[in-house]
């Protein structure tokens, strides 16, 4: 596996979901805000949303080596190329950020043939509309990642074979990892 | 003959038979406990009555206690004679087996043959129970039950037939005196004339243990698998008949062996030592009771077959050494005889 | 298995394999679409124990997130332990001594090996066979049993602190340690003998259940179940944490991806373990089990971190999304047997139902851990 | 077919080792303790619920009130009360009741202790039919203590 070319191909991915995105795509992103976001002063709001692209982030700190923020459609691409790169999804999270009324749909990828390398893909989401097309056609691990998911969070993922609730009783009616959850 | 004494004979003989395979059901329940504590390091039952002797009859007393329930659903008829139709087989063999040259209700010509034909129908009440149960578990376990014992009825039949042409009778009497006059004589060891005695023999004790559903054979059962296959629904004398009906066909085929293989009630020394020589009901129990031991060491010592090896053991290993040894016993007959 | 199912359109029935029942250990629920002993479909059904601890952890401080991670996977609770707490210790930055560093393998160690041996008697339980369970748990017992003198729990341990371990450890638990290597040398020969040399077991093992290289890939899976597809894939080796890197072990791998492959690999890591507990406590130096200076509040800067480790059934991993407040704006916990299981559905189509169960054992699932 | 006569042959190899592992398993000693009647002393770090020390001195116990056990506490099992009084430095422990319903045993309180008031106890075979048995009074615990 040639970790340049995947980083490449992200990247082109990236800039690809940027174009979409006029008032973005005019920034590039390559700084490393890995340090910038250590630097912020530590307070109870969270970060402001990242834009699109490919950050290379200190492995030491953060336990990725690439963290990737694409579209949402772009996704199956993204899986695509991680797939043919000979990496396995170890992961697929949520994460509701309710103060910019989005949520983040989190793709940990990780490298079993050899040297460990790390990619963390994430694709932000409307909150009141959560769709995301499904990797489970690229990964079949994906199905039961994306139903937890899909349980913890609401996020419909389009074109899954069985989107139904997995962990959660099939009769409820919540989704307890949204941050407005109160209980039931 | 006097027709009452004969009668008076018969049911003294019966209700001793009975009695004899019920404690021994019982009491092999508490060795095979007891002999598995130990084999893992454990002690067993040991609170009711010294060494937990009492223990089987505690566990009788609860059985007969319980309710008997019948699932909604159920076949009834059916459901209810399951048991029943493991338990009488097994007594009715008893009448036929010699515990010594005395000690036996009846002395058929075709004892042999008798025997083989009422162990056969064990197979149909496990496959009455687990049809007539309505569970899932336990038609695949019935299902499971009649493939292996009409697999390993063949190979069985098959030794002893070659039994049969070796001693030249189908009653058992006269199988065991054949083998008079020590342990080389046995049927068991080469020395008798057969030189696949010691094949015959372990291919007899594999089938009989396939036939009495035993670890690692206990398909039926599989309680991994099946939770508890046929007898799944079973509760209180139901499941206790079964229960009985599994360890005196263990009985039943122990002694079989014993007499076919082991000499039957003959010492294993030569009959000019005194005492010890001498042949008895005691060495009869012994063998007996030897071979019990071994079928539960088995069962706490291997992991269950799956049905696929079960069979091919049955057809790729056991029916061609069988059918080899019985061309080559027939040959040494018509050979030396 | 050479046999093939039988044909499409005989009779099929449906099978509800749990959520109790005596092989899937735990409340696991397998709806089984069977066509007579064989099946056609296998649908593991989750969520009987799902305590939601991913909420649990936004409502805690992270120190009191702590005790959650000796319930997920219970059977080899210190791994989560060291996973959760040299995340939290990567994020604020907090260094740790270096013989709580031996502390933590040592121990880590001795849970893998009592957590394989526990699965390893409920392995040849399934397959029928009681005894050596019996056997696994005397040798798990004396792990316990030391294992108990130094945390103070027997199962749910919750035994390291951010900067070190709860308590020091005492030259007995050494010495003991040391004991119980040399009493599984001896006890290991005895398992091959009884159980992996059976021809018995062998017959149900070998070719059953293969699961490739790509399927895991695909799937996900890691741990034993990777590593007996052929994948020399062990996170103490690939991305070292702790002191593992100046420890010398093998990582077992076997590439048949059978049953048998699976078990081998668990069979052989024991004694990787033991040559990792033996090393380690004849390297571990004198000084302090914790560092000079633990914030109390622990208040790591925003962003997002991973972290993952080698626990006994596969990669443990936990992605934390910290807001700068003491406790977590989001944790998720990766559980290797959730990925391990998915594979199910698709590897046992066409089993036996005995093999299915057999191959279901063989991954070693246990269900606290998957329903989190 | 030499293969497959030595295939048996192993087999059955095996099957015998395998049986005289067992036979001599048979013939050693229980490793069982049998537990209404004998039973284990537990180790000096087993975890039970948590009670106050005893300091041998003074007779009491070393609290101070500063409520870090209950604010460390996962599950919010303690409860603590702590009241101003007359002629005493700081605060004096009035209350001090423990939900061993909800513990976890993670020793949290006990880490987080400044003055080392508590400990672990070393009871193990609490057994009731009621919870409320489960709700702990420390400082009436203490008193008791001999």
């Amino acid at each position: 596996m040639n970790k340049e070319n995947v980083i490449q191909e992200l990247q082109a991915l990236a800039a690809e979901g940027m174009a979409d995105q006029p008032e973005v795509a005019s920034v590039a992103a390559v700084a490393g805000p890995a340090g910038e976001e250590e630097a912020k002063p530590q307070t109870a709001i969270p970060p402001e949303p990242r834009r699109n692209g490919v950050l290379e982030v200190d492995y030491a700190v953060r336990g990725v080596h690439v963290d990737v923020q694409i579209q949402g459609d772009q996704v199956v691409r993204a899986a695509q190329i991680l797939d043919e790169a000979g990496m396995t999804l170890e992961a697929i999270t949520g994460v509701d950020w309710i103060n910019d009324q989005e949520l983040e749909v989190v793709y940990d990828y990780s490298y079993t043939g050899g040297s460990c390398f790390r990619v963390v893909v994430r694709a932000r989401i409307s909150r009141h509309e959560p769709t995301i097309p499904t990797v489970s056609g690229v990964f079949p691990g994906a199905n039961w990642h994306e139903r937890e998911t899909f349980d913890f969070f609401g996020i419909h993922f389009e074109g899954h074979p069985q989107l139904e609730y997995l962990l959660l009783p099939e009769d409820c009616d919540f989704h307890p990892l949204l941050k407005d959850f109160k209980g039931c | 003959m006097d027709l009452g004494i004969n009668v008076f004979e018969m049911v003294i003989y019966l209700v001793g038979f009975i009695a004899f395979a019920a404690a021994n059901a019982a009491y092999l329940v508490w060795v095979e406990r007891k002999g598995a504590a130990h084999i893992q390091r454990r002690t067993g039952p040991k609170e009711v009555g010294p060494y937990g002797l009492l223990q089987p009859l505690a566990d009788g007393a609860k059985l007969m206690s319980k309710q008997f329930i019948i699932p909604a659903g159920v076949d009834r008829p059916l459901f209810i004679l399951a048991p029943i139709l493991t338990m009488v087989p097994a007594i009715m063999i008893f009448v036929t087996i010699p515990f010594s040259e005395t000690i036996l209700a009846r002395d058929f010509n075709i004892g042999l043959l008798m025997i083989l034909a009422f162990a056969s129908v064990n197979v149909l009440a496990l496959l009455m129970g687990g049809w007539a149960s309505r569970n899932k578990y336990a038609v695949i376990s019935a299902a499971r039950v009649v493939s292996q014992n009409i697999a390993y009825e063949i190979p069985m039949l098959i030794i002893v037939i070659t039994i049969v042409l070796i001693s030249g009778s189908m009653n058992l009497t006269e199988i065991v005196a054949g083998q008079a006059g020590g342990i080389l004589h046995w049927n068991l060891l080469p020395t008798n004339g057969n030189f696949l005695g010691p094949i015959t023999f372990i291919i007899f004790f594999i089938c009989s243990l396939a036939e009495t559903n035993r670890a690692p054979f206990d398909l039926g059962e599989a309680e991994s698998e099946l939770i508890a296959g046929f007898h799944t629904e079973y509760s209180s004398m139901g499941f206790g008949l079964f229960f009985m009906g599994e360890y005196a066909n263990i009985v039943i085929a122990a002694a079989l062996t014993t007499i076919l293989f082991l000499g039957g009630w003959y010492s294993p020394l030569p009959e000019s030592i005194p005492y010890a020589g001498a042949s008895s009901v005691v060495w009869f129990l012994v063998k007996m009771y030897l071979l019990i031991w071994l079928v539960v060491l088995i069962r706490w010592t291997y992991p269950r077959v799956t049905l696929w090896s079960l069979l091919n053991l049955s057809w790729k290993i056991l029916i061609p050494f069988s059918l080899f040894n019985l061309l080559a016993s027939a040959g040494l007959v018509k050979l030396l005889g | 298995m050479s046999s093939q199912p039988l044909s499409q359109n005989q009779e099929r029935f449906e099978l509800n394999l749990g959520p109790q029942h005596p092989a899937t250990h735990g409340v696991l629920r397998v709806k089984l679409l069977m066509d007579g002993e064989y099946i056609v479909d296998a649908e593991p059904v989750l969520g009987y124990i799902h305590r939601m601890h991913e909420l649990m952890g936004e409502n805690r401080s992270w120190a009191q997130y702590l005790p959650n991670m000796g319930r997920l996977d219970y059977l080899s609770a210190l791994s989560y332990n060291l996973g959760y707490v040299e995340l939290v210790e990567k994020m604020a930055g907090i260094e740790v001594p270096e013989r709580a560093e031996y502390i933590r393998v040592i121990t880590t160690e001795m849970n893998r090996i009592s957590s394989h041996l526990l699965w390893f008697g409920a392995f040849v339980l399934d397959l029928g066979g009681f005894t050596p369970l019996l056997y696994a748990f005397d040798d798990r017992e004396q792990i316990l049993d030391l294992l108990e003198a130094v945390t103070g729990s027997r199962l749910t341990y919750c035994y390291y602190l951010f900067g070190g371990c709860y308590n020091d450890v005492e030259d007995d638990f050494l010495s003991g340690c040391l004991a119980f290597v040399k009493r599984l040398r001896t006890r290991l020969p005895m398992y091959h003998n009884l159980v992996t040399k059976n021809v018995i077991l062998r017959q149900r093992l070998e070719g059953v259940g293969p699961v490739s290289a790509e399927m895991c890939r695909k799937y996900g899976a890691t741990g034993p179940v990777l590593r007996g597809s052929g994948i020399n894939y062990d996170l103490r080796k690939n991305e070292p944490y702790s002191i593992y890197p100046e420890l010398d072990f093998d990582v077992p791998v076997y590439p048949e991806g059978d049953s048998m492959a699976r078990f081998m690999v668990r069979m052989d890591e024991m004694e990787q373990c033991l040559r990792i507990i033996e090393q380690a406590i004849a390297k571990i130096p004198e000084g302090p089990v914790m560092a000079e200076k633990v914030p109390k509040m622990i208040k790591p800067a925003a962003g997002d971190y991973y972290h993952a480790v080698e626990a006994a059934r596969g990669t443990f991993a936990i992605r934390a999304v910290s807001d700068g407040a003491n406790q977590a704006y989001r944790m998720k916990l990766r559980s290797p047997t959730f990925s391990n299981l998915s594979l199910f559905q698709e590897a046992s189509r066409g089993m036996l139902l005995a093999d299915g169960l057999a191959f279901m054992g063989s991954l070693d699932l246990v269900i606290p851990e998957i329903d989190r | 077919m030499a293969g497959y006569f030595t295939n048996i042959l192993g087999g059955a190899k095996s099957l015998v080792v395998g049986l005289s592992i067992t036979q001599r398993q048979f013939f050693k000693k229980p490793i069982t303790l049998q537990y209404p009647w004998e039973s284990l002393e537990m180790t000096p770090r087993y975890r039970g619920h948590i009670q106050l020390i005893k300091n041998a001195e003074s007779g009491t116990h070393q609290c101070i009130s500063c409520g870090m056990c209950e604010k460390s506490c996962p599950s919010d099992c303690i409860t603590i009360k702590g009241e101003k009084q007359e002629g005493v430095k700081g605060k004096v422990l009035v209350k001090y009741e423990l939900d061993f319903t909800k513990c976890s045993l993670c020793g949290q309180c006990i880490a987080n202790c400044k003055p080392g008031a508590i400990e672990f106890s070393r009871e193990y075979n609490l057994a009731s039919t009621r919870k409320e048995d489960f709700h702990y009074d420390l400082l009436k615990r203490l008193k008791e203590q001999k």
